[in-house]
């Protein structure tokens, strides 16, 4: 089989709010992925139930896409102003699928390849209901793109269970009719087929739910916030065969000290939120921490301060994630940078927890968990094992004991007799109330030393940094931005320039030892993030000699690849 | 087994005459008549002069953050539903900043017991007015008198829908020791205030000792909810007892999930992930 | 009259919480004050009612005392522990003043003066209360002091109100004349009489509550908690006739939330508290910091994390001060080192919190603000110049209007016909909700600007840095350790070592170039701090190219002139 | 003064159909009929569908964070007293994360109105199960059903000391701005629990119609508190209309200081301050 290297296209599907664009990126992402392309889908809606603009972008490729593209080659259009927002997106000679209702003025026909479907029209005349007007264009699509329509319908069948199954299957059927019969000149050649291997289809909150139950979480439970209720919903619906239990707790306080209780009791527990909930959850993250209980913390960042924007995106709580609560405890702070590592590093988040018996804050954002992602068919094992012991004596058990690591014996009540005493207040090793000078210092002392030995064990391991490619110039990141830049990077190595990019996953402790080695010699490295401030940036700073370029960006948008090649190239030339 | 069996080594701190010792009592008579498995015992106080019985107490214990008791009880029980976990609060802890979350743990009817040392005023930071003082009290931070309306526990864990509500009075041991009991045996949500003078900022002591009539003495039907409420809306007299009691089915028997061995020790079924995983190609 | 400069001599009682042993340390301060001389009084007790081991120091001088002492030259114990716990504390030849009752072992009677009480003989003669021990004591120290009684009796009478007031004079002159008869020839002479000006004995908590009524704080609101709460007690105790408003909140959300409400109707509003009040305040302060709604909040540090040691004190809450709630706004940060600073900067921060329309939290902690110091009468000037506009058209106010400073006009809803709309969410110059990015962008940028316009207006401030001294050694510090250093200065300089040291008091946003300014040419620092980490000295570390050497303390216990001065030694010696 | 005087020209981004239009034009006609003045409105919203109200008015307003609508405007009355204070939330926002706000404020009695949008179900978030969702819905959250009981958010103001209890209903507009415009005119702290379809995730609408009845249509006494209690507890039929009113001191009127100039306007006094530093000689 012949295989363009880098081949990909981008078809954006745009429309009001209540219009199916969002289920219709999904679809067309599960189609390609059984006709053995890779995807990548990017979503963008208001903070609306109904009204106001939705639009997705759907990159394609027969390698891994790791992000979507700036420009688009499809553009599917079942309102005007789909087609006002993004005609500055349309690429030359772009494949246009639109509403016959609409008005062409804005279109140079000329310009474009157009395919107008008179929905309305077709819809009544199969008496089938308006909602499925994105169907019709999705089956459209297909004809165009020269495939036959039984694997779409087939998706389409496994994505409606019941509610307007025939109805939407009808309108696929539909669309891919009326365009075979009346669009046939327009038939293009798509990206040839790329892998025989089995594809899924996940957002970042399906993997954190995949991860998290590979990894022994046994009860989740949170407060409804966008964009960490996907997850909510999907482990609900799913409780039973996932052998969960899911509490939606009446405010994200009650969530997480649900999950420390849990915790406390043996159970592995997860709690997931954004901003909002997680600030609010400040002062029980330093009650797992004085503790010494473990915790599990998603944090879906969105962009903030306050409600700020609810749907969009953003890397802005990297700082208040390191320094979550008052005073001064070891935790560990993690940022997947894309939807496979959400998946992995939930699961190691749990046995990271309860190893080193501290709170563990999973960074991830909207741009992650809201994306869908087609990545290969993932390694099910389960990174199960359990770090406590069962003592048998009825005796108080020394829960604090000090340790040269730091780390003390963790036991359950409950398992063998020994009672477990557990305190908020500083404690001796036994778990008491102590006020005296000396004690109180051994203790926060044997607290600290876990950060040294979390340190030792962790900071030059891989779950510390990554890098990718090599070059001379260097591009730091931490999180989301993975995609756009591993994107960015054959776009330059398409125009001949190489980089060599560093991706820092453990934020805390910040493994500076393992950055500074990888960046040895390196005169300037451009750090790409989510926000405004550039607070990875700072941080870096403090361990870095080399020259620091930030590119920020803070609009709620997640970075294209366009824009950090572009970017890249600046910085290059000047 | 004797009461110091249940006791640490830990020297009591509570001012003398404090009520908090008639709880700390008649709680641990409680749990030696009843004869409870003290390993799968667990213990949760509040901050508070309340919260520091659980330095006194020699079993499980998680001495938590200020308002938090009740969540925290409710996820060591949907970890290991076999253990029979006890949370205390004082009045500010409970019905100041934990008000939401005793609330909708009523509702929820977790088979978690919860109870309450009610001593009207906040003990431990020396003083202030708490939600459950009354009209008229003087305190730290009400040098005037407060002049807002106290709440009502009773009235609003019933109307929460608490299963098995009533209150106890540290001036007589006896007669808390069997509410307890009661509690301790109930299956679902089951909550005690307890009236405790704080002999150092609010001796209630006289007062109450005057004001209480036990509910069992007088006839009282505690199936019956509006009974329950007439009772505890009464002011001029002090009720104490079980107000209130109902079966109905816990939140761990409605998930069906929670059958079988404690989620704290199960382990992980493959086909389950593998099936889930599964749906998304 | 003569006078000899530095001439400091240390008092430490002691006894059991209830016999009112920090009572006794004010009232011996307020006689001193009017004695001419100033003093600085710690206090150390447990989180406990009653029991426990309760002591204060209480340095006493011809000048400005900065802080406790080490070493005392008189001991009052009240019971056998303040022996035992604090010998190692007593100077040669120093003054025991203790009960007979207590058992003399422990005391090698030819190392120091002893004055034994028969205590409970004596108050049952008289038939007084056994709480009235201390005052026993204390009218002995006055006679072996050689002063009259009379000033004492006063103070006295001025301290107990109503309550055993008669009782108390009673027991005081017993004390005074039992220790005439049988101890008169232990007598020695004291500091000479220092001032003739007016002295006010005052805490950090009483400094905090004139610097907020002097600021225009009409509204105060709070949830108690320690070391917070005595100034709950005493703005509720005065609430009249300071014409201000004391609400109890029902928990420390609600307190912000308030004064956040009061802020946006016009009223100024303070709340205070520690560690965990804060910790559930971050998302409220992220509300303020979007709205640009003023806020001042006080936080009185604690030794954390959680719970901890709710009666001790710490400098560990500054990481999250400067990152409390999650995404990105102006907001100040100040420390006061000292009572005189906490009163000002109370003032100051409300006034800069109406000025620039954010949230100011002032850092303080346990050793600030429960330490009594004497300090001359205070310069009372109001700090109450309102910055809000009144529009009288019928408009909807441009609230969020994009300046170039960055401070868009501030007005009251009521005030004018204008009426004024606030929002979590993202919004335009009018308030309302936009998502789109060119709008988000620059609403974002516009409140940032505010940060440059803040540090461009206070970075070279005498509110950002000052520095005290003159040497080659430099130390830097911020907040509460400014007592003991400037003491250990004391000390260093009867030994000829001259030091400098700069006291940072703005955090956010940080002076850097004050700073850099400030310590140019320095090749080390001793930096000084009250947690375990060096926060301070982290943050210090990015702006500086001086090697740091961090002097930490974090058993919950202030430092110590002493401690200070021998660290100093120790560096310049290596 | 017509609707539109009091309307912004932003778009209303509600489903069609949804409950919120009728309870802001409900709402819009009481405060024109009442003759306010306009620039004396305060409107406070929390997070939530319901919360985008304040987008739509105008009027003076802050949308603020989620569950906190009751504290924040307390902070504005006390800092202003002459203004009129109304804070709108959702049955989310004031049961589930905020309901510890409402117990205080109730019992407070601070003369504000409280507004909530109760469609029984968590809106803007996509349809998760609300603290006042019936037993048996299936949502996001509770995909197999809800088996909490739910709240009874005028059974717990009853309880917590409201001064002015009512329930509303938005298929009767004419009902509803009657009662608002009762409520707008109570000295104290009003509630009103409007029961609204949510037409996207829980279409209430065709139950409500055949359950609700008009209490003032049915001999009931807003001054009886047993009364209203009864009528909070029904459960087969839903009682709207005011079910209790009654006239106690304010919150304010209990604090001296706060006669005359409202505090936001007031100056410094030296004298006091100097006779309050006088004391620490
Ligand atoms: C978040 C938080 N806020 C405030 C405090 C301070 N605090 C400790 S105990 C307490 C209230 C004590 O009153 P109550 O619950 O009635 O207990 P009691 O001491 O009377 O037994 C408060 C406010 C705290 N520890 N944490
Ligand atoms: C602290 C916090 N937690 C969660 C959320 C997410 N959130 C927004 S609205 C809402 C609940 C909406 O339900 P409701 O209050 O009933 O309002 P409705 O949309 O139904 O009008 C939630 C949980 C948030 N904004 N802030
Ligand atoms: S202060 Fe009150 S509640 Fe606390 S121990 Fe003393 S008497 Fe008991
Ligand atoms: S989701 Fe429900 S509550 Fe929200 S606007 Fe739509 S119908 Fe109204
Ligand atoms: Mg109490
Ligand atoms: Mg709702």
């Amino acid at each position: 089989m012949k295989r363009k290297y880098s081949e990909v296209k981008t078809i954006l599907i745009g429309g009001q709010a209540g219009m199916g664009i969002l289920l219709s990126g999904r679809v067309l992402a599960k189609f390609f992925g059984r006709m053995g392309l890779y995807t990548f889908l990017h979503t963008e809606y208001p903070s609306l139930i109904r009204g106001g603009h939705n639009f997705c972008i759907l990159t394609v490729g027969n390698r891994k896409v790791y992000s979507q593209r700036l420009y688009a080659d499809t553009l599917i259009a079942l309102d005007k102003t789909t087609l006002e927002k993004h005609l500055w997106r349309l690429k030359h000679n772009c494949l246009l699928i639109i509403d016959k209702k609409i008005e062409g003025d804005l279109v140079k026909r000329d310009k474009f390849k157009i395919v107008e479907l008179p929905l309305d029209e077709l819809l009544a005349r199969k008496k089938l209901p308006l909602i499925t007007k994105n169907m019709v264009m999705l089956g459209s699509l297909v004809a165009i793109l020269g495939y036959g329509i039984d694997t779409m319908i087939d998706v389409v069948s496994s994505v409606f269970k019941t509610k307007y199954k025939t109805e939407n299957i009808e309108a696929t059927k539909l669309g891919y009719e009326y365009t075979l019969k009346n669009f046939k000149h327009l038939q293009e050649t798509f990206i040839d087929r790329g892998v025989e291997k089995k594809i899924i289809i996940t957002s970042g909150n399906e993997a954190i739910a995949i991860g998290a139950v590979l990894g022994g979480m046994k009860i989740y439970t949170a407060y409804p916030i966008t964009p960490a209720s996907p997850l909510l919903h999907l482990l609900a619906a799913h409780q039973r065969e996932l052998d969960i239990v899911v509490v939606q707790a009446e405010d994200e306080i009650a969530a997480i000290n649900i999950a420390i209780g849990a915790w406390y009791a043996g159970a592995r527990a997860i709690t997931a939120t954004s901003g909002p909930g997680f600030s609010l959850m400040c002062e029980s993250i330093g009650l797992a921490g004085l503790t010494e209980t473990p915790l599990v913390v998603i944090l879906a960042q969105r962009q903030g301060p306050s409600t700020g924007l609810p749907t969009y995106t953003s890397q802005s709580d990297l700082k208040l994630a390191l320094q979550a609560s008052h005073g001064e405890f070891p935790k560990i702070v993690i940022a997947p940078g894309d939807i496979e590592e959400s998946l992995v590093l939930t699961s190691t988040a749990l046995d990271l927890a309860e190893r080193y018996q501290v709170p563990v804050i999973v960074l991830v954002d909207r741009y992650i968990v809201e994306s869908y992602k087609a990545i290969d068919f993932p390694n099910i094992t389960p990174l199960f094992e359990r770090h406590y012991v069962v003592e048998e004596r009825d005796v108080i058990f020394k829960r604090y004991a000090i340790t040269e690591s730091g780390i003390s014996p963790f036991a359950i009540p409950g398992m063998g007799n020994a009672l477990v005493k557990v305190n908020s207040l500083e404690h001796d090793e036994y778990g008491f109330f102590v006020e005296e000078e000396k004690a109180v210092e051994s203790m926060i002392e044997k607290r600290l030393r876990k950060m040294s030995t979390i340190y030792r064990d962790l900071g030059e391991s891989d779950i510390a940094a990554k890098t990718y490619g090599n070059g001379r110039e260097v591009i730091v990141s931490w999180g989301s931005t993975k995609g756009p830049i591993l994107e960015a990077m054959n776009i330059l190595e398409s125009k001949g320039l190489k980089m060599k990019y560093l991706q820092v996953i453990l934020l805390a402790p910040f493994p500076k030892d393992k950055i500074r080695r990888l960046l040895r010699g390196c005169e300037r490295v451009l750090v790409v993030e989510n926000n405004a401030t550039g607070q990875f940036a700072n941080l870096l700073k403090e361990y870095l000699d080399a020259e620091i370029i930030s590119l920020l960006k803070y609009n709620g948008r997640p970075f294209y690849p366009e824009e950090i090649a572009e970017r890249v190239e600046e910085v290059v030339r000047k | 087994m004797s009461i110091s069996r249940l006791r640490t080594h830990v020297k009591i701190t509570w001012c003398p005459g404090c009520g908090n010792f008639a709880i700390m009592n008649a709680f641990i008579r409680a749990i030696l008549e009843l004869e409870f498995k003290i390993k799968d015992i667990v213990v949760i106080t509040g901050i508070g002069c309340h919260g520091r019985l659980h330095e006194y107490l020699r079993l499980n214990s998680f001495h938590t953050i200020h308002g938090r008791v009740l969540p925290l009880a409710i996820g060591i029980k949907l970890a290991n539903k076999d253990l029979l976990v006890i949370g205390f609060s004082g009045d500010g802890d409970a019905y100041a900043i934990g008000i939401n979350h005793f609330i909708h743990a009523a509702r929820r009817n977790v088979d978690i017991k919860y109870i309450v040392h009610n001593n009207m005023v906040f003990g431990l930071t020396r003083g202030q007015v708490s939600p459950t003082s009354p009209l008229g009290l003087k305190t730290k931070s009400t040098p005037e008198g407060n002049f807002v309306r106290p709440i009502n526990p009773i009235a609003l864990a019933l109307i929460a829908g608490a299963t098995f509500v009533a209150r106890g009075f540290t001036g007589d041991i006896e007669h808390l020791t069997t509410v307890l009991k009661q509690a301790l045996l109930h299956r679902g949500f089951a909550f005690i205030d307890i009236l405790q003078p704080c002999v150092t900022f609010y001796n209630t002591l006289p007062m109450l000792r005057r004001k209480v009539y036990k509910l069992e003495e007088s006839g009282h039907d505690i199936s019956n909810f509006d009974e329950a409420m007439d009772r505890a809306l009464e002011s001029d007299k002090i009720p104490i007892g079980v107000f209130y009691k109902v079966r109905r089915p816990t939140f761990e028997e409605q998930i069906p999930q929670l059958k079988g061995k404690p989620m704290s020790f199960r382990d992980i079924e493959m086909e389950r992930v593998l099936k889930f995983v599964g749906k998304l190609v």
